[in-house]
């Protein structure tokens, strides 16, 4: 009945989760959120990477994940930033009230 | 250095003088006339007395023949001729004196003289006097180039070179738009001739590898060739493109068009490029090519049907102009067409002896022609005229001396020439009964219109007005005394040619024959030897001609002497025919309507518009998508010079716009097509 | 057996929080259901013998990321936006493309095991020391240059963060 | 020193032009005089080319040889035959006519203006000159920019449109002919092994027919382009139009060369066996005869003065490239000779427009008539011109026309044929020209005070006036320079024309 | 020293070191040295000065494979390999900071937004493209880019004040990082598969598996994307002109010509590295891209009246070519890469730096009108720009005829006739915009009089950029033999 979990399944989930953040950056109309999403795509990713350093039996994936990790948080900061300093301006933080530039 | 040796002197005189008007005549003008009166006429003179000398000379030498090569003009580079070898594209700067040629520079440097003497007087009163003996003197320079050329390239250059005089001197009053408008004609139309002649040259370098006259008889002679009795070949075509140019230069059917509207020159010029000289060349090029001719005889048959269909059709028409010049004109188209008949016919000698008895009273009339129209006081029209007889006695008895030599009155000079020309066109064997009858025919129209212009100018009761009838005069010395010496040769000129039949006259009489017996490659070599005929039949047909050019003058005097009312009530009646001839048979609407029109301009056009339209790229989309069409004409010019640059900057543009539409500026949509990348590219890879 | 167990609960976690972290109206909500999913992806960290990084995601995520967020989410205002449509009007367009991909993903993925081979693993003996420790290991020799860099990474991130959000500089 | 005469030949404009651009803009007639000045000493340096050039010498002279980017084997190469010969002297001509006559003409921004052409005259000169592919290439493309200025800046109306039109079409057809030149640079590459651009090097390839053919059309769209060749033709008449007076002698006297100079140059020699395929030789002989006659009877309808010259050009220019693939002695010989006729010709034509053209400020043919009356010698100017233009013999124009014809003749006769009715019409436009606007009585009362022309604009004239006789009067010089030359382009496309020639004449024993 | 930082791996590294050491020394001194606004011109010389370190270093490390005759070192357990590649491409972010650093102060201070900060993130961002060049480990490859991009972001929202700065910034972050996303979960598969992170074992890995490996398949094409994406080929370009165009002209500059130079080299060490074995499946797939990134760059750019969006597609169309160098693949080909991001990076640069002079304070200078009559108020920069847009247009003798030669060339020898040909004939599309600024420039009359911005550091910038442009056109050997030495071996 239940069959034992292999890489493969893991794999399928960050597919999956990679799926939903996409979804999430391209459907979502406020900014925050679509950050959001981009951390769930990252998180789909380390998904892999764990599941792939445990099937190798290795660490190596682990400590790609822990900088994958670091790039989300700055990715974050800095995207924050400057959203608050778009705000700051444009009283908005909906992704399409944004286009000044286009054409 | 003998003169022979020097002829190459005989042209470049009259060029000194021409060039020496083009720089110093405008100064000369102002200051003193007199220079350009004495210079002008003086350069062509030393070359008549300079040819007249080398001539001499000529007949003491053996060989009849003397050429003189300055050097190579045209150095051009080997080629293949049509059987495979080897020939070299090259033309002498050379000039060839042999009889032909020296009857011709003879006959141009004394007319020339005498006409210019002639233009002295006739255009004392004109503006751009030295323009006109620039042009004049330039004339007889590219006209004895033509004469004198040893090789046909070079004679090509007079032939183009006659044909511009012709157009600058045709153009002379400029300020007319007729005159403009002659001029091109006279040109465009010489050069569809020209075109037939480039051919012939191309074909002769392609056959025979040169154009040098020699080596063309020697190759010719050679038996390297076969007669073309049998079919059209070659050679054949080749004659028969050497004569549409001469159709062009000689107005011959069908592009004499432009003899008569060049009437529009000066009368001096009419007497001597359009009566005289000029129009001689294309029979003088036909005669040059005997060797060639006489291994054609299909076109030789061409030229002497065309040359008799030219001569009735001229002559015809020219029963019914008004204007005294058209008159002559025609007179000169018909007699031409007289000249072609006896060289299609072979009997070149005769040819050239119609051409140089022709040379003076045809001169003669033009000039008197002028002489009344200066007396006239411009007037040409012939039904405004009348009754000048004692007004300007020497102008009328010159002309009439003139009118009996053109009728062939026995004893004139036109008589021997026109009579020799019917009895060979009637006996050599490329001839026939009907040529003859046809050139019968035109004799009696010849001497009816003749008379028709002497009875209507001189004779019956005057029709002009008081004022110009007070200042019809007698023109000056330096007019008259040409046209006397010119009458003088009318009569006598013919004397060198009398027919075998007077065995009365000794040898001597029939110089001209002998002294161009070994110009032409003899009649013999047509194929079948000469028919014989015996002398009752010339001398039936001698009187034939005779009674018939008698009729004529007899008939032309009873209409309009004895029965002036007589010619309208005929008009009238033959209403049709009437109109035809004096519409000249609507050959010029034709033309106008075919070509002109037709082909130049209605080509042209529809080319323009196919031009922007189609060449230019499907330009309907480009201009009409075009950004700035503000104004209609605007659209309409871009539209018209719209090219496909255009059609491709407007279909990049086109393309422009969606590629940006995409740019929505939504980040999210760069989102969206980021992810469709990434589909495709995933997609493609799965189904490769 | 558990194993397996686990491994559903924890996935069912992760993929729930993460849809309706994209489909909550409020922001607010988001992130609680962001918080939920990542916490879920920690328990499979667990499952992976991956206890480090399951404390980090932890600490770092939940803790440090989240706090950022729902600061920014105080600090912009958002029941304006709250109010707004949740989703553009490109959505249906985006999800229908989305699902593709993961179509042919799934595709790729449904080609079989055998054709969906890793690395093959070492046979080697199980280890003996603890997770943290190897990874310190290997993060301080093989991977000391991209932590020094990772160092600087953070450096900007903060440089720039302030440059762009604090009022004047 | 003089071993590199050809590089001071082509160097003196440019440093003309750089000295120029130190010039203070200010002082236009400071800028004026040393723009003559410059284009004139680029005249006298190529006078030595005359004489020091070696008639019966094979080959290139002069040749200058220094590696230039020695990884592509790319070499600044330098050498004449008899054609770069003539086309040399011809734009160095030219070249300084144009400029002088342009005194007057060009009064805002003067030393752009006489910067742009002295550029432009060493690009035109390095053309002619280079030996090297790559070299040639760049003055190819060095001379489009400071045309484009010319006609964009100093233009009519229109001018934005026409520069870029220009500047587009040269362009497409060239970036595909550099794509042509490199496949044969590496077809080199792959038979002996190493890179090079130099022509000689490149003769040596043997490619099979098919690669021949399409490095031809490659080479064909880049030329034909610039000649130009009937479909491509329609860039020419805006150019024409548009462009300054010294622009368009320029344009028409010496660009339009560079595309036939590279058919003679490049596409014959490079690829002998594409340029006797029947096909090609057909189809490019069909387009000369189109764009002879269909130059000719479009011009017959153009209202405009200059379009109409513009139009004869391309009549004319079918007539060099009619010879070209002729493929024999003579008709290489003749468009050569033509191509210079044509430069003599066609420069005078325009600047008889821009003469009128700087009094009245139209080209409007129905403005005009009776000039003769009020400008008597520029009339007779005009009427040289013409008549030279229309193939009178005794003038340049008919040697080229005539050896030419002979040429066409030879390898097909119907060609010739045709290219006959070219001749009559282009007598029939020049004329119809001339007599609208010279002959007449004077209807325009605009044309009443009309001055004749200056001594100045007289000088411009008289120089090629005189270079039109001497060609019409004594070929002699031309042919002479040019036997070796093509003899040795005709030997390379059909092997044995003159051995096969020499063994078949020996029985007929040919006549001279 | 210890065993994990040896003396090669310093020795390696000290470019980075010295970059990354003035990049805080700037950030420092900003502080506590220059408080106030006008003295910050000076840290010019302090950016200038670290460059100078760096570039010393780099000599060192060139001259020390020369000497040795080798062609890389590899420090840090093959995570870091300094090999002529490298150097090469290191050079060119040297210049490109120096020239951006330049002109920056007083550009800045017109648009009011003059901050040490700028400097420091100038630098780091170098320090990124330096691990771009140089890291063979994918770890150190992910976080240099993301260096680099992070100090990107930054600079492209600059402008603090200015909603297209912010928006500009926010769309590139957005992207940035979801196509990261992207790009890194293409290296988590590449690891996968191989159980490495290093590029040789990595190759290693994908030549021992067959290409259509479903696996394989997923790696290289998210990872592709990744990299598409960075350098803005279509369809992955989309951000290129709104961050383009929003960003201060400085900083445009420096992502059209520094960004995109580290991107390539990035792309270029990845395929010709590990993904070499799988050319099979790129090879059609780049093809189309730069087929159309040609296309839509050059397209689009037609109608644009904002130079810098213009500029921004034709960068896109760059791409383009500069993917066709890759795609035929042989060493000419990529020698031809090597030579054409020498070349567009200066020329890129210059024309930017052009437009950057014509910022004031009251207008952007941005605009096509902006330019009209350029020549008459300020003919030195209207002659240079004329260079630089000859040069993109690659007319000969500039520098970007010599870059598309041996795009053509190499696209002839590998028998890509159609590419070939499309790509000839987008030259001509392209000089039709080009051409626009040109007509603006010299043909249309002046429209407003007030001259264009100067300094020092602009006129330092624009003689070497020009002169760059002139130099490579006209006598490109020595460039040539250094790209040469510089081919991945």
């Amino acid at each position: 009945m239940l069959h034992p979990i292999t890489t493969a399944h893991y794999l399928v989930l960050s597919a999956a989760l990679l799926l939903v953040g996409t979804i999430g950056v391209l459907a979502r109309r406020n900014i925050v959120v679509i950050l959001m999403s981009i951390e769930l795509i990252l998180n789909a990713v380390n998904i892999n990477l764990i599941a792939f350093s445990s099937h190798l039996q290795q660490v190596t994936g682990q400590i790609f994940a822990i900088f994958v990790v670091t790039v989300a948080v700055a990715e974050a900061a800095v995207g924050l930033g400057i959203l608050i300093a778009l705000f700051r301006n444009k009283e908005t933080v909906l992704a399409d009230e944004v286009d000044l530039l286009k054409w | 250095m003998s003169f022979l040796d020097s002829i190459w002197l005989i042209p470049l005189l009259p060029l000194a003088g021409a060039a020496a008007m083009l720089l110093a005549g405008k100064r000369l003008d102002q200051r003193a006339r007199a220079v350009i009166s004495l210079l002008c006429p003086a350069t062509v003179l030393a070359s008549f007395l300079l040819s007249a000398a080398a001539v001499m000379e000529l007949a003491g030498k053996a060989g009849k023949a003397h050429e003189v090569i300055l050097y190579t003009w045209v150095a051009g580079l080997p080629f293949h001729t049509a059987d495979g070898s080897v020939a070299r594209l090259s033309a002498d700067w050379g000039f060839l004196l042999d009889p032909l040629s020296s009857v011709m520079i003879l006959v141009v440097t004394g007319i020339g003289f005498l006409i210019h003497v002639y233009s002295i007087g006739y255009m004392g009163h004109e503006g751009g006097y030295y323009r006109f003996f620039g042009y004049l003197n330039l004339f007889v320079f590219f006209m004895l180039m033509l004469v004198l050329a040893n090789n046909y390239l070079l004679m090509f250059v007079g032939w183009e070179g006659v044909g511009l005089c012709s157009y600058l001197l045709i153009g002379f009053y400029f300020h007319k738009k007729s005159a403009g408008d002659a001029a091109s004609k006279a040109f465009i139309v010489n050069r569809i001739g020209d075109a037939g002649f480039i051919i012939g040259l191309l074909l002769m370098f392609a056959v025979i590898g040169s154009v040098r006259f020699l080596d063309v008889n020697q190759a010719l002679g050679s038996g390297r060739f076969a007669v073309e009795a049998a079919g059209f070949g070659t050679l054949s075509l080749m004659a028969l493109m050497l004569f549409v140019g001469a159709t062009g230069k000689s107005a011959q059917f069908p592009l004499y068009v432009w003899l008569p509207d060049a009437m529009e020159g000066p009368t001096p010029v009419s007497a001597l490029i359009h009566a005289a000289t000029m129009v001689t060349a294309g029979v003088y090029m036909v005669a040059r090519s005997s060797a060639l001719f006489s291994l054609t005889p299909e076109t030789g048959m061409i030229v002497a049907v065309t040359g008799a269909f030219t001569a009735i059709l001229a002559a015809s028409i020219a029963l019914v102009q008004n204007d005294i010049k058209r008159v002559l004109a025609y007179s000169t188209v018909s007699q031409l067409g007289y000249m072609f008949m006896a060289c299609g016919v072979g009997a070149y000698w005769v040819a050239i002896f119609h051409l140089y008895t022709h040379a003076f009273f045809k001169a003669l009339l033009f000039l008197g022609s002028g002489s009344v129209i200066h007396a006239m006081g411009g007037e040409q029209d012939l039904r405004k005229m009348g009754g000048l007889k004692n007004r300007i006695p020497v102008t009328h008895w010159t002309m009439f001396v003139g009118s009996l030599a053109i009728a062939g009155i026995p004893g004139l000079a036109g008589f021997f020439s026109k009579d020799e020309i019917l009895w060979k066109v009637y006996s050599y064997p490329g001839g026939s009964a009907a040529l003859f009858g046809v050139g019968l025919a035109t004799a009696g129209m010849t001497a009816f219109y003749m008379w028709r212009l002497m009875n209507l100018a001189f004779y019956g009761k005057p029709r002009m007005d008081e004022h110009t009838a007070a200042h019809a005069h007698e023109s000056p010395r330096t007019m008259t005394v040409p046209l006397v010496v010119l009458a003088a040769g009318s009569v006598l000129a013919g004397w060198i040619g009398v027919p075998k039949l007077w065995s009365a006259f000794p040898d001597p009489f029939r110089t001209f024959e002998h002294w161009l017996e070994p110009v032409f490659t003899p009649v013999a070599a047509h194929g079948a030897p000469a028919a014989h005929h015996g002398h009752g039949v010339e001398w039936m047909l001698m009187l034939l001609s005779v009674a018939v050019a008698l009729g004529g003058i007899w008939l032309a005097r009873h209409l309009y002497i004895h029965r002036p009312h007589l010619p309208g009530s005929m008009a009238r009646s033959a209403g049709g025919l009437y109109a035809t001839l004096s519409n000249k048979w609507y050959v010029d609407e034709i033309y106008g309507y075919l070509f002109v029109d037709g082909l130049a301009k209605g080509g042209g056009s529809a080319l323009a518009g196919f031009d922007s339209r189609v060449v230019d790229g499907g330009v309907n989309g480009a201009g009409w998508m075009t950004r700035f069409g503000s104004t209609i004409s605007i659209w309409w010019d871009t539209w018209i010079i719209d090219g496909p640059v255009r059609l491709l900057s407007f279909m990049v543009k086109a393309a422009s716009y969606p590629m940006r539409v995409l740019q929505t500026g939504l980040v999210q949509a760069y989102g969206l097509a980021f992810v469709l990348g990434v589909l495709a590219l995933l997609a493609w890879s799965l189904v490769r | 057996m558990t194993d397996t167990l686990f491994f559903y609960a924890f996935a069912l976690m992760t993929l729930a929080g993460a849809v309706l972290t994209i489909t909550r109206r409020s922001a607010v909500h988001s992130a609680m259901w962001l918080i939920v999913s990542l916490s879920g992806v920690a328990g499979l960290y667990l499952l992976q013998k991956a206890e480090f990084l399951f404390a980090v995601q932890i600490v770092l995520y939940v803790g440090g990321i989240m706090v950022l967020f729902l600061f920014v989410i105080m600090l912009v205002n958002l029941d304006l936006a709250a109010r707004a449509r949740q989703f553009n009007r490109q959505w249906q367009l985006a999800l229908a493309s989305a699902l593709a991909v993961g179509g042919v993903l799934f595709y790729f993925i449904r080609q079989g095991a055998g054709a969906f081979q890793p690395a093959s693993p070492p046979v080697s003996s199980p280890v003996v020391e603890g997770n943290t420790e190897r990874l310190a290991d290997e993060l301080f020799s093989q991977y000391l240059l991209p932590f020094e860099l990772a160092s600087i990474l953070l450096l900007v991130a903060i440089v720039g963060s302030v440059v762009m959000a604090k009022k004047r500089i | 020193m003089s071993d590199h005469l050809l590089s001071i030949v082509l160097f003196t404009p440019l440093a003309g032009m750089l000295v120029l651009l130190l010039l203070p803009g200010s002082n236009r007639n400071l800028i004026r005089i040393w723009a003559n000045i410059a284009s004139f000493a680029g005249f006298l340096v190529s006078l030595p080319l005359v004489w020091r050039y070696n008639k019966s010498g094979s080959g290139f002279q002069m040749v200058e040889k220094a590696d230039w980017i020695p990884s592509l084997g790319v070499k600044y190469m330098l050498g004449i035959d008899g054609i770069s010969l003539l086309l040399v002297m011809l734009t160095t001509l030219v070249g300084f006519l144009a400029i002088l006559s342009s005194w007057s003409a060009v009064q805002d921004r003067v030393k752009e203006y006489y910067a742009m052409f002295l550029l432009q005259q060493t690009g035109m000169i390095g053309v002619f000159m280079a030996l090297d592919f790559f070299l040639f290439y760049v003055f190819w493309e060095v001379v489009l920019v400071p045309m484009y200025f010319i006609i964009g800046v100093w233009g009519g109306p229109r001018k934005l449109y026409a520069a870029i039109k220009f500047f587009l079409y040269t362009l497409a057809g060239s970036v595909l002919m550099l794509l042509g030149i490199l496949t044969l640079y590496f077809q080199h590459f792959q038979q002996f092994g190493f890179y090079t651009f130099e022509i000689s090097e490149l003769m040596k390839l043997s490619l099979p027919l098919g690669l021949q053919q399409w490095v031809f059309w490659a080479f064909f769209v880049g030329f034909a382009i610039k000649v130009p060749m009937f479909p491509f033709h329609t860039w020419l008449p805006d150019a024409h139009v548009e462009a300054p007076t010294a622009g368009s002698v320029v344009l028409a006297s010496v660009l339009l060369k560079m595309g036939t100079y590279g058919f003679l140059r490049f596409s014959l020699p490079l690829l002998p066996d594409a340029s006797v395929t029947p096909v090609i030789v057909q189809a490019l002989a069909a387009l000369s005869l189109v764009g002879i006659i269909y130059g000719a009877l479009v011009s017959l309808m153009q209202k405009d003065w200059k379009k109409l010259v513009a139009y004869s050009s391309v009549s004319h220019l079918g007539f060099c490239t009619l010879g070209i693939f002729a493929l024999n002695p003579n008709g290489i010989a003749g468009s050569v000779i033509q191509q210079v006729n044509h430069g003599i010709s066609t420069g005078m034509l325009f600047l008889i427009v821009g003469v009128i053209y700087e009094r009245r400020h139209t080209r409007e043919i129905k403005e005009y008539g009776g000039l003769a009356h009020v400008m008597p010698v520029y009339a007779t100017v005009f009427a040289f011109a013409m008549l030279s233009s229309a193939g009178l013999p005794l003038l340049n124009g008919f040697i080229g026309e005539f050896t030419i014809l002979q040429g066409a003749f030879e390898a097909n006769r119907v060609w010739a044929a045709f290219a006959v009715t070219g001749i009559i019409l282009g007598a029939a436009y020049l004329l119809w020209l001339y007599q609208r606007t010279m002959l007449g009585a004077v209807t325009n009362p605009k044309n009443q005070g009309l001055r004749d022309l200056n001594l100045r604009e007289l000088a411009v004239f008289l120089p090629l006036i005189a270079w039109a006789v001497w060609i019409g009067v004594y070929p002699k010089p031309y042919f002479e320079v040019l036997e070796r030359p093509v003899a040795e382009i005709v030997e390379r496309v059909r092997p044995g024309y003159y051995g096969q020639a020499a063994a078949l004449s020996a029985p007929s024993g040919g006549l001279r | 020293m210890s065993e994990f930082y040896t003396s090669v791996d310093h020795f390696v590294l000290v470019p980075a070191i010295m970059l990354a050491l003035f990049g805080c020394a700037v950030l420092l001194f900003d502080f506590f040295i220059f408080p106030e606004p006008r003295q910050r011109k000076y840290l010019v010389l302090f950016v200038a000065l670290g460059l100078v370190f760096t570039g010393g270093a780099l000599w060192r490390q060139q001259h020390f494979l020369s000497v040795q005759k080798i062609d890389s070192i590899t420090a840090f357990g093959g995570s870091l390999t300094v090999d002529g590649f490298a150097l090469f491409f290191n050079w060119i972010f040297l210049a490109a900071s120096l020239i951006v650093a330049l002109i920056s102060y007083k550009y800045l201070e017109t648009a009011g937004e003059h901050h040490g900060e700028y400097y420091g993130l100038i630098l780091l961002a170098n320090c990124g493209m330096f691990f771009l060049a140089a890291g063979t480990d994918l770890i150190t490859l992910f976080i240099g880019l993301e260096l680099m991009a992070l100090c990107f972001y930054v600079l492209v929202g600059f402008l603090r004040s200015d909603r297209r700065s912010n928006e500009a910034a926010m769309k590139y972050l957005l992207l940035g990082s979801f196509s990261s996303g992207f790009l890194v979960y293409g290296f988590s598969v590449l690891y996968g598969i191989s159980g490495s992170t290093k590029l040789a074992a990595i190759r290693a890995a994908l030549e021992s598996r067959d290409a259509s490996d479903p696996l394989v398949i997923l790696a290289l094409v998210t990872t592709s994307v990744g990299l598409l994406f960075k350098i803005a080929a279509v369809p992955f370009h989309m951000w290129a002109p709104d961050a383009y165009e929003g960003a201060p002209t400085t900083s445009t500059a420096y992502l059209a010509a520094g960004s995109k130079a580290a991107s390539f080299a990035f792309l270029l060490r990845l395929f010709t590295g590990p993904l070499a074995p799988s050319r099979e499946v790129w090879e059609p797939l780049l093809a189309v891209v730069a087929v159309a990134s040609m296309t839509v760059g050059n397209f689009a750019a037609i109608t644009q009246s904002n130079v810098k969006r213009m500029l921004a597609y034709s960068s896109i169309s760059h791409a383009g070519y500069i993917l066709l160098g890759l795609i035929a693949g042989n060493d000419t080909g990529i020698q031809g890469v090597l030579v054409y991001v020498l070349v567009y990076v200066f020329m890129t640069m210059g024309a930017f730096l052009v437009v950057a002079a014509l910022r004031r304070k009251d207008a952007l200078g941005e605009d096509l009108e902006d330019m009209a009559g350029l020549v008459h108020k300020s003919p030195g920069y209207a002659l240079l720009m004329l260079i630089f847009l000859l040069s993109l247009a690659g007319i000969p003798p500039t520098a970007g005829f010599i870059g598309k030669y041996f795009i053509f060339l190499s696209l002839i020898q590998t028998g890509h006739y159609v590419l070939a040909v499309i790509a000839a004939l987008y030259v001509a599309v392209a000089i039709y915009y080009y051409f626009r600024i040109v007509r603006s420039m010299f043909i249309s009359p002046l429209k407003d009089a007030s001259p264009a911005a100067t300094s020092l550091g602009l006129k330092v910038a624009l003689a070497m950029t020009g002169l760059m442009t002139l130099a490579v056109g006209i006598y490109p050997e020595p460039f040539l033999t250094m790209a040469q030495a510089s081919l991945v071996r």
